[in-house]
Parts: C-alpha cells; sequence; structure tokens
C-alpha cells in the first residue's frame, strides 16, 4: 500500500531531479559558456562564421584564430555550427544567420551546391558573403579563403609517401564519408599526380572511416590483412590519419606499411613520436580562422583587392589566387622537428 | 521432425545460429584469408564493444523494454575513461570511471522508465540527444589523444595469443548468460518481459527488475568503454555515434524477440558476430565500399526472415 | 428453474463421484468458535476513480472450510479477493490474516503470509517452463555454487503434478500448453507453497469434468490439513457440492453470508441478483427453412479432421465438447481466419471459401468470439464505434464517417439488445461484462447476418445477462438465422439447441436431436471412453 | 474533430499541454532574441521543418497502429538519389520526378510486405531496410552529388507565395488531407481499431494488412515528396541526404502525444510537435545559443514533455 501512494510524488520527483543532475553536471565543468560572440569595442559590424561542425579539435583551432582577428578588428563574431556535418543543418543556420542581421557570412560548406541557395539568398539580402575551408559553389559567394589548393595538398600528399615508398606499391585510402567533396577532390589530385609522376603507383582501394576512429581503425586492419603486400596508407581525414596509424601499429607493420594523410598535430604527435608517421600534412587552422575574418571584415569595409596580394594583420601579405580566392599559403608538412611547436 | 531437431531450432539464437554458419560456409569458399586464425579472431574482436553492450541491452529488451541510448553513452563513459586516464593513468581508475559514468547515466534511465513511467523509447531516445549534448557541453570539442598504454591494456594486449578484448566477451558473456539463468533477478526478467500482469501477480516487483537491466546497461558500456578507448587509443566527441541501432540490429537479428520474454546472451552475441563476419567478409570479398551498406541491409532481412521460416516450420504464433 | 434440476440430475452428485468437504470442516464451520478465521475482513472499500467496487464488506474464513463467494460480474468479487492477495490496496477497513491485523503491500506479502490465489486470468510465464513457472516470485532452491537448482525445481515440481493426478511435462515452455493445462499449472502454482488460505477465482472455467472431480479432491485434501479454501464461481452447481458456507455480494455490497444447507439454489440467484428470476431459458418453436451452411470434410490438421455439418435457417445447432476439442479453430476456419487445408463449405447451396473475415462478413457470416476483451472488442473505444466497426463501408459515405448516423444505428441495437450502463459514446470498457457480450452481439447483428457463430456467448456473464442472451438467441432462431452455438456449459446446449453435435480430439464424435440428447450421452461423446488428460498440446 | 479512439476532453487537455510549451517557449524565446518574433522568420523557419512535418504525418499513423518506421531518412536519401541520377543519366527530370515517388512507394510497399507476409516486427524490418536503402542510395550514386538541375526544379523547395514559401502551403494541404482521413474517414477508424486491438479488429473485419500496407506505402509517398523538397531546397541529390530524419520524426511525432505503444495520437498534436522542435532549434540558434546545448536541450525537452503528457493522461482517466 505504501508503495503505491508513495509512487506518485517519486514520479513527481524524479524528472526534474533528473534535469537538475544533468544541467548541474554541465555547470560543474566549467567549459562551454554558451555564445560564442567575442565581443569587439565597436561592435558595429557583425561577422557570422560557420565551420562544417562544432565540437572537433580542428574547427575549435580556427575559431581560436577568428576569434583573436575578431578582437584585433574590433568586430562581433558569431562562430557556430551544427554538431554533425549536414550540410542541410548548415542551410538552416545559414538562414537564421540572415535573419540575425549579420553584415557578413562566411561558411565552410559541407556541400557547394547544397549551401549555394541560401548564400545567396544572403547575397540578396546584402549581406557579404565568403567561404572558407571548404569552398561553395562559386556563384555562391563572393570570396573563397583557401587554406591550400587542392592541388598542393594532393601533390604534397603523394610526395610524402613517394619518398618512403620508392616510387611504387598499391595503396589504401581512407577518407571519411564517400561523400565528403574535399577529400574527393585530393583524391582526384593524389591519383593524377600518380599517374604523372610515380607511374607504379596506385591507389588500390578506397575505405570510408565515416570520421569514427575505430571505423577507421577496423577498415584499415580488415583492408591490410586481406592486402598485406599494401605499400601504404592515406588517412586523408583528422580522424581517419590517426585511426590509419592506430591500425598499423597494432598489427606490427609500422616501417612496413608507410602512413601519411591530412590531421592535426595533437592527434598524431603519438604516431610521429612512435615512428608510425613520419610525415603529414595540413595548414594552419588558427591561421585559417584568423584569414577569414580578416577578409570577411575587408569585405564588409569595401576594401578586398582583386589581385595581388591581401593584408591580414599578423599574416602580413597573402596572395591572392583570383579575384575572388585568397590563398592561405603552402600547406605544412609536419614532421618529428616541428610538431612540438603547434598545439591544435 | 526429430525432437532433437526441434528443441534446437525451438532455442531464440537457433535460426541466427544456423544463418552465422551457413554464411560462414560460403566464406571459406568465397573469401580468401576468411578462415585464417588471425582474421578469425579479428571477426570477433571488432565487434567486441558492440558485443558487450549487446549483452547489456539483450535484458532490457528481454524485459520488456529498450535503450537507444548506448551510442550517446559510450561516448560519454568513453570520456571518463579518458580523461581520468590522461590525468592519473593505470588501468583500474579509469575503468572504474567508465563503469560508474555508465552505471549513473543507466540509473537515469532505469529511475525514468520505473518512476517516471515514460516509455523507455522515448527515455533512451531523449537520452541519446542529452548525452551526445553533455560529451559537447563538457569536453567543448576536445578530443582526447595521447592515452598512456596502461589505460589501454584491455584494449591492446592479448594473452596466450588471444587479444584481451575476445577474451572479455567471452567471460562476459558466460558471466551475464548465468546470472539470467541462475539468478532470482535473470529469471525475473524473462518473466516480467513475458508477462507483465502475471508478474505483477506473482509479486515480482516489475519496476526494480527492469531499473537493474539499465544499470546493468551501464555497467557494461563502461566495461566496453574502456575496451573502445583501448582499441581507438583516443575519444572524439562523436564516438559511438549511430552504435544503438546497430546494437539493437544484433539483439533482434541474434533472435531475442523485441517484444520481451523471450531470447538469451547467446543470441545477442550471435547478432553481434554475424554483423562483424558480414562487414568482414565483405571487405574479403572486395565489394565496393559503397555498396557494403547494402549488402548489410539485405544480409540483416534475410537472416530475420529465416525467424519467419522458423515460426512457419513449428507453427507458431508471432512473437 | 433448469439449475436446480440441473444439481439434481448431475450423475456426480448423485453417486458421490464429487466429493463433499469433509464432515470435520463442517462441523467447525456451524459451530461457534472454531478458533481463529485464517482470514477476516471487516468494513473493506474500495474505490476506482468514482466508481466504489465493493463497499463495507466484512468477510472471513475458517480454517478446514470451503467458503463460496457468489455474486453478478461486477459484484465486487474479485476485488475483494486481490485486496486480500495484496494486488489492491484498501482504501478502508482491515484485514486480518490468523488474527494478525496485515498490510500487503504486494502479491509477495500475502503469499509470505500464507495466502494463496490462483488467478482468473490465465497468465503464465510463456518462455518459461512449466516448472519454473510454479516458482516465479517465490523462493527458489539453490545448488551449492549459488546458483539455481534445477534439479530439485523440476522434481518438486513432478511431484506436485503427482499430488494433482496429472502427468505434464515440466519442462516444456508454458506457451504450448493447452488452456486445460494453463489453469491447471495455475492452480499447482498457487497450492505449491505452505498457504493457510487458498483462493480460488473461477478455477474450473476450462477444465473437463475428470479435471474438476481430481481438483475437488485437492480441495478436499487441503481442507482436512485444516487449509481455507475460498471458492469464486458462477457455476452454482460445483459451489452447491464443494462449499461449506457461501457468501453473496451484490454491487459492491455484503448481502448474506449462509452455511450451504440454508440456502436453496432459487434463493441464492434472488439474493445474487436482487429479484427473482422466474425463467432463464427461452426456447419458442422455430420453424426450419433451407440449409444455410454445409461444411464437408473439413480439415486442418492438429485442429480439426473430416468435420460434415449442416445447419438450416432457423435452426439453433449447439456444439458442445471439451475446451480443446477443435470447435472454436472450425468456427474460425468457417469464418476465413484460420485457412481450411481441405474440405468445402457451401452457403446457401454455393461454394465459398473464405481467406478473411470481411469475406464472410460479406455473404452473411459472422463469429462472436469467446475472447471478449482479446478478440471482440476494442475497449478504449466508445460504444457506437465499436458496434459500427464491422459495417463502417456500410455507413461511411465515400470513406467519410457520420457520427449522427453512427449513433442513430448504435442506438437502434442498443436498444433492442437493452445494453445498459453509459452513453454510446463512452468507452466500452466501462460497461459491465454482460452489457459488452450484449454490445459484442450487436455488433455482429449489425452487419445482417444470417448465419451466427456464437463462441461461449455467455462466458463470465451474470445470470440476469445470460437469460437476457437466450432470449435473443431464441429471437433470432425465429427470425430465421442459422446459429451455431459452442458452449462448455451443458445445460446451455441441451436448452437452447436444436440439435446438438459433439467434438472430441478434432472429429465430430455424436450428433444428437433435441429430444434425444441428454447430459450423460453428450459428456460420453465429448470425453470419450478412454479420457485423456493433461498431455500436452504441442 | 470527432476522433474514435479518444474522447474530446482528454484529446483536448493533451494538445492544450503541448500549446502550452509552445506558448511559453514563444515567450521566452523573444525575449532573448529581437528578431525571433517576426512574420518573416516564422514563414522562414517553416521551410525547415515541412521536410520533417510530411514524414511525420504517415509516422503518426503508423505510430497508431503501434508499428514504426526507422527507414524513413534512408528512404529520403534513396529517391533523392534515384531522381538525381537517373536525371543525370539523361531522364526528362519531369520522368525522374516520378520515378523518384515510385521508389519511396515502392520501399514502403517493400518494408510492408516483411511486416504483413511475415509477421515481422516493424523495428526489426526497417532497422534493416533502413541499412538497405541507405546501402542502395551509397551504391547507385558511387558516392558522388548531382547538383545541375534546370532552374525550374527549384521552384518546389523555393518557391514563394507573396511571403509564404511554397513547402508551407503544400504541408498545410498534406496536413489537412492526414487529419480529415485520421478523423473522419473509416481508414482512420481502422488505424485507431488496429493500434488499440489488432486481433479484434482482425476479428471484425477491418482488412488489416491492407490497412497496415497502405500505411506504410502512404508514409513511402510522403518520403518521396519530402525527398523531392529537399532535394530542390538544397539543389543537390547526395546519398546521404536525410541522415537522422527518423529519429527527429520520431521525437516530433511523440513530442506530439502519440503513444508509442499505439492506439492513440492526433495529427493536430504531431503538428504541434514538429513546430515545437523547429521553434526551439530556430530561437536558440537566433538567441546564440551554441548548438552543442540545443542537442542537451532537445532530450530533455523530449523527456519532460513526454512525461508531462503521460501525467496528464493518467490525471484526466
Amino acid at each position: 500500500m505504501s508503495m503505491k501512494r508513495g509512487s506518485v510524488p517519486l514520479r513527481w520527483i524524479a524528472v526534474p531531479v533528473v534535469g537538475l543532475m544533468l544541467f548541474a553536471a554541465c555547470g560543474e565543468s566549467g567549459v562551454g559558456q554558451a555564445p560564442e560572440s567575442a565581443q569587439g569595442g565597436g561592435g558595429e559590424s557583425r561577422i557570422c562564421m560557420m565551420p562544417k561542425l562544432v565540437g572537433i579539435p580542428y574547427f575549435n583551432a580556427s575559431q581560436k584564430g577568428a576569434e583573436e582577428a575578431a578582437e584585433e578588428l574590433g568586430v562581433d563574431l558569431t562562430y557556430d555550427g551544427p554538431t554533425e556535418a549536414k550540410a542541410a543543418l548548415q542551410v538552416q543556420m545559414i538562414e537564421q544567420f540572415i535573419q540575425q542581421g549579420c553584415q557578413a557570412i562566411t561558411v565552410a560548406a559541407n556541400d557547394p551546391n547544397a549551401l549555394a541557395p541560401a548564400m545567396k539568398k544572403a547575397m540578396d539580402a546584402d549581406i557579404r558573403t565568403g567561404a572558407w575551408d571548404a569552398d561553395v559553389a562559386p556563384d555562391a559567394r563572393e570570396v573563397f579563403v583557401n587554406q591550400a589548393t587542392f592541388q598542393a595538398i594532393g601533390y604534397a600528399l603523394v610526395d610524402i609517401m613517394a619518398e618512403q615508398t620508392g616510387g611504387k606499391g598499391e595503396f589504401l585510402v581512407v577518407t571519411g564519408s564517400l561523400t565528403a567533396p574535399n577529400q574527393n577532390a585530393w583524391l582526384k589530385e593524389m591519383k593524377e599526380r600518380m599517374a604523372d609522376k610515380y607511374p607504379d603507383m596506385h591507389v588500390a582501394s578506397l575505405e570510408p572511416g565515416e570520421e569514427d576512429l575505430q571505423l577507421g581503425i577496423d577498415v584499415t586492419t580488415d583492408y591490410l590483412r586481406a592486402n598485406p603486400d599494401t605499400a601504404g596508407v592515406f588517412g586523408i581525414t583528422s580522424v581517419a590519419l590517426p585511426g590509419a596509424a592506430e591500425a598499423v601499429e597494432q598489427l606490427g607493420l609500422d616501417g612496413k606499411v608507410a602512413v601519411t594523410g591530412l590531421s592535426t598535430p595533437n592527434d598524431n604527435k603519438q604516431y610521429i613520436d612512435a615512428g608510425v608517421i613520419e610525415k603529414f600534412v595540413l595548414w594552419n587552422p588558427i591561421d585559417l580562422g584568423y584569414l577569414a575574418v580578416h577578409v570577411a571584415n575587408a569585405q564588409i569595409e569595401g576594401k578586398m583587392p582583386e589581385s595581388g596580394t591581401f593584408e591580414a594583420g599578423r599574416l602580413g601579405k597573402v596572395k591572392m589566387l583570383a579575384p575572388d580566392e585568397v590563398l592561405l599559403g603552402p600547406p605544412v608538412i609536419f614532421t618529428e622537428q616541428n610538431i612540438n611547436d603547434y598545439n591544435f | 521432425m526429430p525432437a532433437g531437431v526441434r528443441t534446437l531450432l525451438l532455442r531464440p539464437e537457433a535460426p541466427a545460429l544456423i544463418f552465422l554458419v551457413l554464411l560462414a560456409i560460403v566464406l571459406a569458399f568465397t573469401a580468401e584469408g576468411f578462415l585464417d586464425p588471425a582474421n578469425l579472431e579479428d571477426n570477433i574482436a571488432r565487434v567486441v564493444v558492440l558485443g558487450v553492450i549487446a549483452l547489456g541491452v539483450n535484458q532490457v529488451v528481454l524485459s520488456g523494454e529498450i535503450d537507444i541510448s548506448v551510442g550517446s553513452m559510450l561516448g560519454l563513459c568513453a570520456f571518463a575513461v579518458g580523461a581520468v586516464g590522461e590525468s592519473q593513468g593505470g588501468l583500474i581508475l579509469p575503468l572504474l570511471a567508465g563503469i560508474g559514468t555508465g552505471v549513473v547515466a543507466g540509473s537515469v534511465n532505469g529511475a525514468l522508465v520505473t518512476l517516471g513511467r515514460i516509455p523507455s523509447i522515448i527515455v533512451t531516445l531523449g537520452m541519446l540527444y542529452a548525452l551526445r549534448g553533455m560529451i559537447l557541453v563538457i569536453t567543448g570539442g576536445r578530443w582526447i589523444t595521447n592515452i598512456p598504454s596502461d589505460t589501454r591494456a584491455l584494449g591492446l594486449q592479448s594473452v596466450a595469443g588471444v587479444s584481451v578484448p575476445v577474451i572479455i566477451l567471452v567471460v562476459l558473456l558466460v558471466v551475464v548468460e548465468l546470472i539470467s539463468r541462475n539468478s532470482t533477478w535473470g529469471r525475473n526478467v524473462f518473466a516480467v518481459g513475458g508477462n507483465r500482469r502475471a508478474a505483477r501477480f506473482a509479486g515480482l516487483s516489475a519496476g526494480r527488475t527492469r531499473f537493474l537491466a539499465f544499470v546493468l546497461v551501464g555497467v557494461l558500456t563502461g566495461i566496453a568503454a574502456a575496451i573502445y578507448v583501448g582499441r581507438a587509443g583516443g575519444v572524439q566527441t562523436n564516438a559511438g555515434q549511430g552504435l544503438e541501432l546497430q546494437v539493437v540490429a544484433a539483439v533482434v537479428v541474434g533472435g531475442t524477440s523485441i517484444s520481451g520474454g523471450r531470447g538469451s546472451s547467446v543470441a545477442a552475441i550471435t547478432g553481434a558476430v554475424l554483423i562483424g563476419v558480414i562487414l568482414n567478409g565483405l571487405v574479403l570479398l572486395d565489394v565496393p565500399a559503397e555498396w557494403q551498406s547494402a549488402m548489410l541491409g539485405a544480409l540483416i532481412l534475410l537472416a530475420i526472415s529465416t525467424d519467419a521460416l522458423r515460426r512457419r516450420l513449428l507453427r507458431e504464433q508471432p512473437s | 428453474m433448469i439449475i436446480e434440476e440441473h444439481r439434481g440430475e448431475h450423475p456426480g452428485v448423485q453417486d458421490g463421484a464429487y466429493p463433499s468437504a469433509s464432515p470435520a470442516a463442517r462441523d467447525k464451520s456451524s459451530s461457534d468458535t472454531p478458533g481463529d478465521p485464517v482470514i477476516r475482513v471487516m468494513g473493506l472499500t474500495k474505490r476506482f476513480g468514482g466508481v466504489t467496487a465493493i463497499d463495507g464488506v466484512d468477510f472471513d474464513l475458517l480454517p478446514g472450510e470451503v467458503h463460496a463467494l457468489v455474486g453478478e460480474n461486477g459484484a465486487g468479487k474479485s476485488t475483494l479477493m486481490k485486496i486480500v492477495h495484496g494486488l489492491y490496496a484498501p482504501d478502508e477497513g482491515q484485514l486480518e490474516v490468523e488474527g494478525r491485523q496485515v498490510t500487503f503491500v504486494s502479491s509477495r506479502d500475502a503469499e509470505a503470509a500464507g495466502v494463496a490465489m490462483i488467478p482468473q486470468e490465465l497468465d503464465l510465464f510463456p518462455e518459461l517452463s512449466v516448472a519454473e513457472n510454479l516458482y516465479v516470485g517465490r523462493h527458489r532452491p539453490r545448488s551449492w555454487w549459488g546458483g539455481l537448482d534445477w534439479t530439485a525445481m523440476r522434481t518438486e515440481a513432478r511431484r506436485q503434478f503427482e499430488t494433482l493426478g496429472i502427468d505434464i511435462d515440466v519442462t516444456l515452455p508454458a506457451r504450448f500448453l493447452s488452456t486445460a493445462n494453463r489453469q491447471i499449472v495455475l492452480i499447482a502454482r498457487a497450492l505449491m507453497g505452505d498457504a493457510r488460505a487458498v483462493i480460488m477465482d473461477e478455477p474450473t472455467s476450462s477444465l473437463t469434468e475428470r479435471e474438476v472431480q481430481r481438483l475437488f479432491e485437492v480441495i478436499k485434501d487441503l481442507t482436512e490439513r485444516g487449509v481455507g479454501v475460498v471458492y469464486v464461481s458462477h457455476r452454482l452447481d460445483e459451489v452447491f457440492t464443494i462449499a461449506d458456507r457461501i457468501s453473496v455480494l451484490r454491487d459492491g455490497l455484503h448481502i448474506k453470508t449462509a452455511p450451504v444447507s440454508e440456502l436453496d439454489s432459487e434463493e441464492l440467484v434472488r439474493l445474487m441478483v436482487g429479484r427473482a428470476l422466474s425463467e432463464l431459458f427461452v426456447r419458442n418453436p422455430h420453424q426450419h427453412g433451407s440449409i444455410a451452411l454445409e461444411l464437408k470434410g473439413l480439415s486442418r490438421s492438429s485442429e480439426f479432421t473430416d468435420i460434415d455439418l449442416t445447419i438450416h435457417r432457423g435452426e439453433v445447432v449447439g456444439l458442445a465438447g471439451l475446451i480443446g476439442a477443435g470447435r472454436t479453430e472450425l468456427a474460425q476456419a468457417v469464418f476465413g481466419i484460420r485457412p481450411v487445408e481441405s474440405g468445402e463449405i457451401y452457403i446457401d447451396g454455393e461454394r465459398v471459401s473464405f481467406h478473411s473475415p470481411q469475406e464472410a462478413m460479406n455473404r452473411g457470416v459472422v463469429y462472436v468470439p469467446e475472447e471478449r476483451q482479446s478478440q471482440g472488442l476494442i475497449l478504449p473505444f466508445p460504444i457506437y464505434a465499436n458496434i459500427t466497426l464491422s459495417i463502417l463501408q456500410k455507413i461511411a459515405r465515400a470513406g467519410f464517417l457520420n457520427y449522427d448516423r453512427e449513433r442513430k444505428t448504435t442506438d437502434r441495437f442498443a436498444d433492442a439488445l437493452s445494453i445498459r450502463g453509459a452513453d454510446v459514446s463512452e468507452p466500452i470498457s466501462r460497461l459491465s461484462g454482460g452489457n459488452q457480450q450484449k454490445a459484442m452481439i450487436a455488433k455482429s447483428l449489425a452487419c445482417e447476418p444470417s448465419i451466427l457463430l456464437l463462441d461461449e456467448p455467455t462466458r463470465g456473464v451474470d445470470v440476469g445477462a445470460k437469460s437476457e442472451i437466450y432470449r435473443l438467441i431464441d429471437q433470432l432462431g425465429q427470425d430465421g438465422k442459422a446459429i451455431l452455438l459452442i458452449s462448455s456449459e451443458l445445460e446451455e446446449v441441451l436448452s437452447m439447441a436444436d440439435r446438438v453435435v459433439v467434438m472430441r480430439e478434432g472429429r465430430i464424435t455424436a450428433e444428437f436431436d433435441r429430444d434425444e440428447a441428454t447430459q450423460e450421452r453428450v459428456m460420453a461423446a465429448a470425453a470419450g471412453v478412454e479420457e485423456k488428460a493433461g498431455a500436452a498440446e504441442l | 474533430m470527432i476522433s474514435a479512439a479518444v474522447p474530446r476532453r482528454l484529446k483536448l487537455s493533451r494538445e492544450l499541454v503541448l500549446l502550452a510549451i509552445l506558448v511559453a517557449l514563444v515567450i521566452a524565446l523573444s525575449l532573448m532574441s529581437p528578431v525571433f518574433l517576426t512574420i518573416s522568420n516564422f514563414l522562414n523557419t517553416s521551410r525547415f521543418f515541412v521536410e520533417i512535418g510530411l514524414v511525420a504525418l504517415g509516422m503518426t499513423l503508423i505510430i497508431i497502429t503501434g508499428g514504426i518506421d526507422l527507414s524513413v531518412g534512408a528512404g529520403l536519401g534513396l529517391v533523392s538519389v534515384a531522381l538525381g541520377f537517373t536525371f543525370k543519366a539523361g531522364l526528362p527530370l519531369p520522368l525522374a520526378l516520378f520515378l523518384g515517388v515510385g521508389v519511396g512507394l515502392a520501399g514502403g510497399y517493400f518494408n510492408s510486405l516483411f511486416i504483413t507476409k511475415l509477421d515481422l516486427h516493424p523495428l526489426v524490418v526497417t532497422l534493416g531496410t533502413l541499412a538497405l536503402y541507405r546501402g542502395l542510395a551509397l551504391g547507385l550514386s558511387r558516392a558522388d552529388a548531382v547538383s545541375n538541375f534546370p532552374g525550374w526544379f527549384a521552384y518546389f523547395g523555393q518557391f514563394y507565395l507573396g511571403a509564404v514559401p511554397g513547402q508551407l502551403i503544400v504541408f498545410i494541404v498534406a496536413v489537412a488531407i492526414v487529419w480529415v482521413l485520421l478523423a473522419r474517414t473509416r481508414y482512420g477508424r481502422y488505424v485507431y481499431a488496429i493500434g488499440n486491438n489488432e486481433q479484434a479488429a482482425h476479428f471484425s473485419g477491418v482488412p488489416v494488412a491492407r490497412v497496415k500496407t497502405a500505411l506504410y506505402v502512404g508514409t513511402g509517398l510522403l518520403v518521396a515528396l519530402a525527398a523531392i523538397i529537399y532535394t530542390s531546397r538544397v539543389s543537390t541529390a547526395r546519398a546521404d541526404s536525410g541522415t537522422g530524419l527518423e529519429l527527429d520524426v520520431i521525437s516530433a511525432v511523440v513530442l506530439g502525444g502519440a503513444s508509442i505503444y499505439g492506439g492513440s495520437g492526433t495529427i493536430a498534436g504531431t503538428v504541434l510537435g514538429v513546430v515545437i522542435i523547429a521553434t526551439l532549434r530556430n530561437g536558440l540558434t537566433l538567441a546564440a545559443v551554441a548548438t552543442t546545448y540545443q542537442v542537451l536541450i532537445l532530450g530533455l525537452l523530449l523527456i519532460v514533455a513526454v512525461f508531462l503528457n503521460e501525467f496528464f493522461r493518467k490525471t484526466e482517466e
């Protein structure tokens, strides 16, 4: 009897208590203050900047650079994106950026064409538009901040691999999802480089790691089991590279199977130290975020040059690849020597 | 039909096991390297995390409920393991941190279902979002890497040539199956899931029984998280994303009835291994990556259809 | 008064095949103070929402007596017993077990205090073995290493069924058991512990005569050991056979408790119903017309074999047999629910074969299932939506429903069948069992059928509603409908049917005209010479 | 608004709870962001919930019958790929659109085959077809994307009637049709009957298998419609379109008060559920609450709302 009566208040209590627990847990952590806007002095201009997704170190690093630039320039910065790398969610957020009254919107696109209509709408609303990290369709933005050309990255990857394998062999490429546009573009350049310069190198297989570390390890392991004569593995996302390196290390193939790719230094330090990875490629995402905000600000102020160079704060002069394309610079190649100089 | 065959077919995991054996035979002939001992072990090793969690979710499903929060729960537990491992090192403390986190999350699920009387699919759907949100908020998007090798012991080491994760899976299978068959709680799970009204009549506390099942999911997810961290060597904010559907697939493909009361731990593991073998076979057979998911789906449908076939054979009512 | 006649006629009673309760128990019950009652209930009240289910009820059970609890459906018998067994908490009043005041939180507390119960619902744990079903919720034997001792459980379970004189495979999952065997397992379960009192809620509703006799012998053993038995039943003949005292509940109130010797069945029915019942069964002469339904060699493996049967317009054919004889399966096969494997069905001379209930309904065949709650009604639906469910295609215009038209249709049938208790837009779950049963028949009549297959139409229905249903069946016969009346109550079949067909183990074993049919002959045909009991149905 | 299963009084109070939640949300959010409570924002937001909303209409009916369909997100991807890639291969776009609709219908029918013919649980079946449809989409597209649609195709997802987005009109029409179907026709009655007691419905002559088949096929049609609008809105056909849609849709439906055990639920509730989730997402973003928090809030809201719902249901009874 007592239990039956008791259960009603208990039920009442259960939900709020759980809610409080969850919130308390968040509060204690002391991380994550909600609004991600760095208040600048003037507060006149507002730049809205969107990564492909939030909650990963790469885009956290870009945010750091972006906030640095915003402070320098005295502009309002809103840096937010979806929690999953989905183009549809980005479309929705772009529309909301428009509602929020941003003067400039710059995005890292999960799909170049999917974002185009929303970006055009922003143009129609007289908002300066741009892309960074991953481009949208050229007619849907005014400028693209390119971290490194597809060609530069693709060639650098193949050249590094060729150094280690004597310019020949069969290779596995571990990508993100099979639909990821940047990865597909790099892959295309890689294949071109192999065809042109290293005719004995071939991409034997492409496996998706779906941006999941464990899956990346598993597909690499499976593949290397089935194809033990593989010369090397390319991991061409920031998750795929440590996954591929981990698999190679676990199989005890380090030294026999070369590993390289694109990733962030912090996540690969241990593999560089262990000698699984000799060199890998990336650009500096902090600088990229920093540059993107400078470009957006110049757009608002109407000071974008059409050619030559662009003056970007502490980065100095960066090159205009085209009237609507700014280049951050050549890719950074991380090795045992320089990896400790970076922290992202 | 001979009585022995009949008894065998009556086991809930029978269709999946038969399907698994047939598939293994086919792969043995068609896929080079399938029978390689290292590859066979790898088939199991890759589904250890899935299998350990499926053992827990299997009990929840047997009790007539469902838990689809395990993807996010694994992520959260993995962060607990990784963070403690990063700062303290060692194996025991991080493992306890993972299990503790799992127990808290599992208890919240259990309390909301039994005391809050909210359908479990909704509670755990809500928790799937809420726990993932917590990961993002707590970590602020930071990944954990450079986890010391002590902490990774459960994923990396091997004993007598068999990798530790596989040993853990087998041990947990035996333990959970023993609990399921030979403890009062284990039997009550079947009773509560099989017939809630009769269970109440028999004086069983359906609430307590189901609550403990949710807590068990937490415990096992905590252990699975330690294995995950050990194998992966790092934790990302999206760790475990989508795992919940795979776990449910493993449980039901193995032969545990989604409506509760019928099934076994062996069924859950059979389902998990079946998924592992399918994925492995597809890579070995050089099925292009973009067709692998379609093949997996088709094979899952084929596997569950064998259950319908078995019912036809035995003239059973659908469960 | 048929009930009384029936009692007098019953062969079992006359040759003493039914053991009557021990003389010692009778002495105790009639004498003044034989010791503390096992159970004593004082002023018990329980309300569900605004409805008072029982209101200040007193009740007691002495050691070694059989105390029958009777009353119409909804009188509060089950509620009272569920409180005594700890399933419900009372709102007011006291409960004492062996002189101590107790508060039960769950059934487990009641069982611990020595109060066991055989529930009315045949609920088992489908995937657990028979042996394990006996042990759910109880202390189970442990083996040396701390795990459950399965051998001990099976041995004990076998012993338990031996005392009941029933052969059953204790390792079989309960889902394979026949209805009768489920009932037996529940009885065995209740008798497992060291109970001081056993509550039996309609324990014989699925049992064969022989099993009922075995149960009565078990009850006798129990009372001789000083165990008190509360016997809840609709079957007044059983009550008079087995009980020492009878308590009557009506509308949640305690009406009377008296030794069985001070009551006769007419008086008992009057107490239960609150008025004298002039006549229970109604029979007017029927005009038989052409053959409406004819079955030729109908078979479906392991359910029924080679069934030949004809029903004329205006004829009521009674289908008798034990539970599990294949009668329900046969009716469902005719109705298109179970596929027929061989044989032919003719309606008005035309060969038909139905693959779904809709097809059968379109040809004027309706089936009124025996399981009212699980097969017959959509309980949360309003009354009108239940009654119109089968004829929506007729009353909807281009698929669109019209509330007024539905209501009118419903009112017509509800009035004709005097369905009482609630507005037609109330959920049908609020109706009493008898009124639900009438609503179910109303629903089938709305289809304007020419052939009705009625499966246990008075099961779990109180006396008043029974009488009305009999009147209705008679009226339908007069209107020229062909009716198949499946019933396990012999007097019902004998009184209502123009012709009685008996099935046993899936075959028709006898057919009697109205004037040839007697209880003995029908029973013999239904049970067969060598009756097999307790064999599990696989 | 006469619905068979739910007495009016009760239904009203459940939807009132949702309405109250929505109003509270709107007030709170408009305090947090000045642009939130504007007509242009509302109309704009509506474009993003139409796809979820359309599928949620079908899902509501399926959930009322006690079923579930986890394959809707994968189905959306498959339809998108089917129409995009047949167009790329040279099929005229109108024909490609019809083909897409056909694929949606076929996907629903395939689900229903397993559910009605083999008596398998919908959750199990659609878990399998989830992998199958997504896999087919990936395989058929070779993981590529198509985007060079002719200009007129944009109308499906980017058309405005005055200030009102075209798909909002499509959605309103669909809501009206499904609402009438569920509340006013015999098929709606059958849906509730099956959800409350499938066996009794079968015994009463309700064509259970046919109704179920129709629901899964109908949901397939809505998925196809959503896929066309989505593909047009983002002017890209990709295999990963609609990933995770199933969870959003189910969240909206159960938030709207449909019982996951079957037997109860309304279109009004589902529409409110869809709008609440969309409002919350939109408002929090406008108020510059980071998306990381939004995931957390959404999860808690779901639990709390359903708790309140169940609580009110029990109090009413």
